[in-house]
């Protein structure tokens, strides 16, 4: 067995209204920001499973994103190996990440 | 305005021509429909004219089953400001106030997303109550799921309530009451009704009515969104190609925080007078809003349609007619306070836009390419839709439908038809505290606390009562007032007969208000049934509705409003007939408001009303089975107005430690109910017939069990009797015990099929019932902790 | 004395934070948000609500509106701040008070009368509780966990930064370390908690011990109001 | 002026207990999935942004990552490009992604 970390994306469809990112968008005059816009709020959930082989661990996660992470009626998923190695809690391996401190 | 007259049909260019053969039907409208309508236009409608009438003419926004039977009920009265017709009823409570309040259902949508479903019904009812102009104090919902011990409806039930609480506690109005029902026949088609009610000073009452040619019709809220199109997405693969449906999103998602918004903006726009009429938008979207509006007051409106604000890009003309996209209101606005308009709404940061005009002509025109100030389109704007306001809404198709009793009815006994002593009726040779325990820990009489802790029950700083106890009082803002709110629905008992039931409910949510000391002043519902295509369920609605007009003549309380929700079925079935009441009552000093707790050691225990036979409908025949030859309680509606009467004079004079309405798990629960409410014991004697379960857990109506203290008893007898009320004295409060000894004709039976040395009474310490009660909700979804 | 109560959009709780306030003899005005201007407030409360929907996390956007720096500004002069439960959670998003408020541990909004114990009794928001004496008040909330990392936490209890915390015997309602429920400033004059004293102001609805709280605030100042007229240094941000 | 569209994840940190994630890891036996362990559920916050150059549209989304999407007290982030081409109103470019239909 071997253990597969991996991220969920779940985020409003397309046409359905986001109050968050609404909210977001209206906030950002505050922070003088004033070149954003098009701002989609979701949820992201990470997880591992353990399996003899990733394209088993990833049918799991994909059931799960379906049937229990996001409501197909509203919201769109994706699946996303995570890189163990790189960041074993940190939000994903790519990109800058930063704890803000 | 002649180069109107002359367009008698719009370009086909417009919209896509006339609709194809057959777009009338997927869009939900019969042939018969098609012709009614051709009949008011004089001419074929097109396409976008065709989307306007299937939301207009759908059961939901014109009432086409339920019309002819909903004219039958009383709604006059003493201090009726407002009645059915308008988006809530408003009555009167004196001192230049009116309470206004309304229950809607958001079933449907509740059962596709239930989280969305449940908070944008808060939603759409809190509009409607401050659409009126009155600002919210509260809310109350009715809940109707399938067994909860099935996963499905588990996860129903969480989001449901999470969906309440989540608009509701956001938007910062207290809920404090409601109703939860487990039943089978819920189970696909889970029930979601809401109340809301709120105050206004009577002479800021607003209508939504556009009385003046000229006026503005502005848009304020949310931008309008592909939300709620559902069923007419046919139109959208018409126009743009098959496969894109799916894209279609119908499910409309809440933004309570644009809910507080619109509700200040609303609020303060009232306050200040800039408006002259107010409209929100529901189902059927700007096209509801404007031709009732304008239907209402005999005028018309001119719709720029460019100028409605949009949330996405390409969205075509019946999109944007028919959208029903939450957080947005319509309002009337003399062109002489637009700039004041503007500014309240600017200041609460909620987008507005001035979207056409009142006309004089009494029609709803859509036009494209911007309009004139008299609402003619500008050089270059095209009709794209033009149909007279009255067609839409008041004069819209209207169905005699076809009714028939269910074939079984004519061999079930008449309401109330006598138990025999001999049939096998389930207490004999059980232990009663038994049951008692078993009913207290059911799903539908445990303590409602798993929920109502989700629920933001003191915001707002006037609650008195939140409803454990069957009403919920609130405090009138800087007044010695209370408002006193309930709301019930007996499906059970309408399952057998929908008129029983639902005068049942009626009797049952009024009593529950004047317990309190409360009088009621009004009565709003939500009429729950199936296909009123088909005559069984068609003769259940009105059966409802004629019990629903008898209960309110008898008990003198006016309907002043309601709502419809027909088609709830699914392929497992029909639901029970579910007539939700809701009552509003008014208390004249909120400090002599009365409880349903027990008070005090050593008061006396007294029952007001008698049992009368029938167990079926009952929670206790639900837990056990009834005998299959016996009917529902029947009910007294004489005696149920003399309680209504007596209740508050008994309050007013102070008589009463406690009261509580006898209903759900008969008496035995009621006292065990005050017991653990008021953490004190109790020792009555009961007696009882040949069938103790009768007056130990039967649920007939008119009863009351009250508490007094000794020196009061006989004024309370003599007063109770100047009313025709029978008054039963059954013991003392004390002890942390509850003790019910049984007496009279059926009191051995179950001791002696058990055999000798079982005591044939209930005696169990009040710790043990509130533990059963307590942990019933809980584990019933499977959520006990620790 | 005169109390600031600041309006968000998403307020809910200000009119009864305003009427509390003058229930206890204050003079009470609300502050728009928008507005970087507290209008000569002695005292300012950052009521309930969900100020911008509380989209994101609860308080977030709040802390960027424009009152927030005024506010700022006052709490370094010295000034009283009071945030009641999405107040808190501001006052704890824009780093005037320690911790975070996260999602209760029942993943549920829980709507409980709790019981608070009072742990200190010499700060100006506490001196008129009498002594023993624990608070009966609502909680209303879905975000009122306390936290803290434990290094942060033990410096915050020997500063003795823990003003009140759940009492039995209904205990702690949301899963906050330490059972805390409201925090104070290292100044002392910014305190932070997630029930409402405002609800708790008449016996009709179900106690007045809130009132406690405003009082403590309205009459204490009276009395010191000399010495915070004492020019004070000023610390910009 | 070009766009650039991003996602910024943002997760709960280390050590911080995440009931949420708890919450699903106890629903999981129900759904009969026994091989699934640290569950973590945080945010995905996907936003255009209006910049000349890349970098400069990436520091705005750091700030806003640091200073409004996350508390760093609790959370940790990480900002992702998206492949506008690919999938625009979708959660993700890469990995298997549904509509649950
Ligand atoms: N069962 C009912 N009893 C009395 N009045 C009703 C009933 N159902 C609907 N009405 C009235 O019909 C009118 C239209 O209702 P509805 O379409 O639900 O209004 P809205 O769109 O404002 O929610 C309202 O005034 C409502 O009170
Ligand atoms: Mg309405």
């Amino acid at each position: 067995m071997t253990s597969y970390r991996f991220a969920v994306s779940v985020m409003p469809k397309e046409g359905i209204l986001d109050p968050q990112g609404r909210a977001v968008e209206q906030s950002l005059p505050h922070l003088e920001i004033t070149s954003v816009r098009d701002v989609r709020v979701g949820r992201r959930v990470e997880l591992t499973v353990e399996a003899e082989a990733e394209p088993k661990a990833r049918a799991t996660v994909e059931r799960l994103a379906g049937e229990l992470f996001s409501n197909p009626l509203i919201e769109r998923w994706a699946v996303d190996p995570i890189d163990k190695a790189a960041a074993p809690d940190g939000p994903q391996e790519a990109g800058v990440a930063g704890d803000g401190r | 305005m002649t180069a109107v007259r002359e367009a008698p049909t719009v370009p086909a260019a417009a919209s896509g021509g006339p609709g194809a053969p057959g777009l009338h039907r997927s869009l939900g409208l019969t042939d018969g429909e098609l012709e009614a309508i051709r009949d008011r236009l004089g001419r074929d409608p097109n396409e976008l004219e065709l989307a306007m009438f299937s939301v207009m003419w759908s059961e939901h926004c014109s009432y086409k089953s339920s019309k002819t039977l909903l004219r039958e009920l009383p709604t006059t009265g003493e201090g009726v400001l407002a009645g059915p017709g308008e988006n809530a009823g408003a009555v009167s409570i004196g001192d230049g106030l009116a309470v206004v309040f309304k229950l809607e259902s958001h079933n449907h949508p509740s059962a596709v997303e239930p989280y969305q479903g449940a908070a944008t019904g808060v939603g759409g009812i809190l509009r409607d109550v401050f659409t009126m102009g009155a600002r919210p104090i509260c809310v109350l919902d009715a809940l109707k799921f399938g067994d909860p011990a099935e996963p499905r409806t588990r996860h129903l039930v969480r989001d449901v309530v999470r969906g309440i609480g989540g608009y509701g506690n956001c938007i910062g109005i207290p809920t404090v009451g409601g109703e939860l029902v487990f039943d089978a026949s819920y189970r696909d088609n889970p029930l979601v009704n809401v109340m809301a009610a709120g105050l206004v000073e009577e002479r800021r009452l607003v209508h939504a009515r556009a009385d003046r040619p000229g006026d503005l019709v502005v848009l304020y809220g949310s931008a309008t969104g592909r939300d709620g199109i559902g069923g007419a997405s046919v139109l959208a693969s018409a126009s743009f190609g098959e496969g894109e449906t799916s894209k279609r999103p119908s499910v409309q998602v809440g933004d309570p925080f644009m809910g507080k918004l619109i509700l200040e903006v609303s609020l303060e726009l009232v306050e200040r007078g800039l408006v002259e009429g107010l409209q929100d938008l529901g189902a059927g979207g700007i096209t509801c809003a404007t031709s009732e509006a304008a239907d209402r007051a005999g005028t018309g409106i001119s719709l720029d349609l460019d100028a409605v604000p949009r949330r996405e890009l390409g969205m075509a003309a019946f999109e944007v007619m028919i959208s029903e996209s939450q957080e947005r209101m319509l309002a009337i606005v003399s062109p002489d306070r637009l700039a004041e308009v503007e500014d309240v709404c600017g200041r609460w940061a909620v987008p507005v836009a001035v979207i056409g005009r009142v006309t004089a002509d009494g029609e709803i025109r859509v036009i494209s390419g911007g309009i004139e100030t008299d609402g003619s389109p500008a050089p270059g704007g095209r009709i794209v839709a033009r149909i007279p306001a009255a067609a839409l809404a008041s004069e819209a198709i209207v169905y005699r439908r076809l009714a028939s009793p269910p074939p079984r009815r004519r061999a079930a006994p008449a309401p109330g038809a006598p138990v025999v002593p001999s049939d096998s009726l389930p207490e004999r040779g059980t232990d009663p505290g038994a049951v008692l325990l078993a009913l207290l820990a059911s799903p539908n009489l445990g303590s409602r606390a798993w929920l109502t802790t989700q629920y933001d029950a003191t915001v707002g700083a006037d609650t008195v009562e939140a409803s454990e106890g069957g009403a919920a009082v609130l405090r009138v803002h800087g007044m010695r007032k209370g408002l006193v709110l309930a709301t019930d629905a007996c499906a059970s008992i309408a399952a057998r007969d929908p008129w029983l039931g639902t005068a049942t409910a009626v009797a049952e949510c009024a009593r529950n208000v004047a317990v309190t000391g409360a009088r009621p002043l009004g009565v709003t519902n939500c009429l729950n049934f199936g296909d009123p295509e088909a005559p069984e369920a068609f003769w259940q609605l009105s059966e409802a509705v004629r019990g629903l007009g008898d209960a309110c003549r008898a008990l003198g309380l006016p309907v002043t409003g309601g709502n419809v929700s027909l088609y709830n079925e699914s392929p497992s079935g029909r639901i029970a007939p579910t007539a939700q009441i809701g009552v509003v009552g008014l208390l004249e000093d909120v400090d002599r408001r009365v409880g349903p707790a027990f008070r005090a050691e050593g008061d006396v225990v007294g029952l007001l009303g008698e049992a009368t036979p029938g167990l079926a409908g009952s929670r206790y025949a639900e837990l056990a089975g009834s005998a299959p030859e016996d009917g529902p309680p029947p009910i007294d509606l004489a005696r149920e107005a003399a309680l209504l009467r007596l209740l508050p004079l008994c309050a007013d004079a102070g008589l009463l430690s406690s009261a509580q309405d006898v209903s759900g798990g008969g008496l035995a629960v009621a006292l065990a109910e005050c017991a653990i409410w008021g953490s004190l014991g109790a020792r009555v004697e009961l007696g009882v017939g040949a069938a103790p379960a009768v007056e130990l857990f039967g649920e007939s109506p008119g009863r009351v069990l009250v508490t007094a203290n000794p020196s009061r008893w006989g004024r309370l007898q003599q007063i109770a009797a100047e009313h025709d009320v029978p008054l039963g004295r059954l013991g003392t409060v004390g002890g942390d015990r509850l003790r019910i000894v049984l007496v009279g004709q059926g009191a051995t039976g179950a001791a002696e099929d058990r055999g000798a040395g079982v005591a044939d009474e209930i005696d169990r310490p009040v710790a043990d019932l509130r533990r059963a009660w307590e942990l019933a909700l809980p584990s019933a979804l499977g959520e006990e902790e620790g | 004395m005169r109390v600031g109560v600041v309006v968000f959009p998403g307020s809910n709780c200000d009119r009864d934070a305003l009427e509390a306030a003058r229930l206890s003899g204050a003079e009470a005005i609300p502050l728009w948000h928008e507005e970087p201007d507290l209008r000569g407030s002695e005292l300012v409360v950052l009521p309930g609500g969900f100020a911008y929907g509380d989209y994101l996390r609860a308080g977030v956007i709040a802390r960027f509106s424009p009152i927030m720096g005024a506010i700022r500004e006052h709490a370094a002069r010295g000034g009283l701040v009071l945030g009641i439960c999405n107040g808190f959670q501001v006052l704890a998003e824009a780093g005037l008070v320690p911790g975070a408020l996260l999602r209760n541990a029942t993943l549920r909004f829980e709507h409980r009368w709790v019981r608070l114990s009072v742990e200190r009794r010499d700060t100006p928001f506490t001196r008129a509780v009498p002594e023993g004496r624990t608070l009966r008040m609502p909680v209303a909330h879905g975000e009122g966990r306390y936290w803290l990392p434990e290094a942060d936490f033990d410096e915050l209890e020997a500063r003795r930064g823990v003003v009140f915390r759940y009492a039995p015997p209904e205990g702690n309602p949301n899963g906050s370390a330490r059972d805390v429920a409201g925090v104070i400033d290292a100044g002392g004059r910014v305190c932070g908690l997630m029930p409402h004293p405002e609800r708790a102001s008449e016996v009709l609805l179900g106690s007045d011990d809130g009132m406690l709280l405003f009082r403590s605030l309205i009459e204490g100042a009276a009395e010191t109001v000399a010495a915070e007229r004492d020019p004070i240094e000023v610390t910009s941000r």
